[in-house]
């Protein structure tokens, strides 16, 4: 599965992209097991009400099944306009 | 329906001037043009960072979205990413409609998604530092109309 | 402000580009552009009359209450007059605003006003005969929002 | 003082101007005076509802006096924009 990160998201984790085999069922259980990475994604997922996510390039929460899905995106709430 | 994520610069005059002849039995014609503002301590550069691919996706939903439920001739979006500068023009959407009505309010709600729901991220680059816009909470709060 | 009132065309892009250029910490630009509709039967000319001198003030006090009414950079209107056929540009209005929310409210006050209180009277001539076109309650009633 | 038509009004009344002498203190008494004219303008004052009036090119209403006024402009509801 593609992670990929954007805007300060990015920047913290310090990369654009994980590519990773996960047993997380939900997007919630993958923040769970980027924190427990290091302490830079620890830093990215500190304040989920700070986070949006999207699943295959669609909007979503976080308790958003994982099963089949190809990418997962985190980003600050978006300023586009 | 044209929409198109680009990181060089566009012509609003001449977009509109191809948008609007183009259209046929349309007897308004609106359009929304968003420009790089030059902030207090001087602003050296706007970062405009998008997600490729899912960010074509969603101005298409969105326009497709206000399709449905206005009667509209024809919808037209164009946003930049990349290095901006004070004054640069950021974005422009154009709508046309039998009804000046249905135009207008078309290009509002294809504005308030788009500020909120398309994955766009600016940066504001100055002397002092750089920092991520925050989302409003009245971009937010703007959605809520179109329920 | 800018108020103009012309029988001869106008070039909506190349007015609305020097229009979105001459604004200084303006982050919204929007412009609507009414365009003669062929109707039904073939329509061969749209007669457009105005009132000579009272047009103009009406124009320029319609523009000077949009400013007070919202945070506005700058206003333009053109209007024609005259003989226009199918698909030519009737008028346009621009409004730059620090904001979305006010250029967008201004530009259809100012539409609004402009349908039903500037004195333009329009007639259609087709090859079945002429008739002048009626007010439509619609536009009328559009004025109780901004009171 | 100038009294303008404009549209159906001009085209009924058949000359877009008159100049007059009127002694009359609304504009509701000078369109009782140009009624009495002629048929045109009888035609052309029929129906006050669909007309508008402008006073020295502001708009203004039947009951509008007319003292030290310079134009009255008669003509049906506008249709800008």
């Amino acid at each position: 599965m593609d992670v990929l990160y954007f805007a300060w998201v990015r920047e913290r984790i310090g990369q654009p992209k994980d590519t990773l085999d996960t047993g997380a069922a939900t997007v919630r259980e993958l923040v769970q097991e980027l924190r427990a990475r290091e302490p830079r994604y620890e830093a990215a997922f500190a304040d989920l009400d700070a986070l949006r996510v999207a699943v295959d390039q669609e909007l979503a929460d976080f308790d958003t099944p994982l099963s089949g899905v190809r990418e997962v995106a985190f980003f600050p709430p978006m300023t586009g306009g | 329906m044209d929409v198109r994520v680009q990181d060089v610069e566009f012509d609003l005059g001449a977009e509109l001037n191809r948008f609007a002849a183009r259209q046929t039995g349309m007897g308004a014609v609106v359009s929304f043009t968003g420009i790089v503002r030059d902030i207090a301590e001087g602003l050296d550069v706007m970062q405009i960072e998008h997600y490729p691919g899912m960010t074509e996706k969603a101005l298409t939903k969105i326009s497709q979205e206000a399709k449905t439920r206005w009667s509209l001739g024809d919808v037209l979006v164009i946003h930049r990413h990349g290095a901006l500068r004070a004054d640069d023009l950021i974005m422009m959407v154009a709508t046309s409609a039998p009804h000046r009505v249905d135009a207008f309010a078309a290009a509002e709600f294809l504005m308030d998604y788009l500020k909120s729901r398309a994955p766009f991220w600016k940066k504001e680059v100055t002397k002092s530092g750089e920092d991520w816009v925050a989302a409003k909470d009245e971009d937010e709060d703007a959605l809520t109309r179109w329920n």
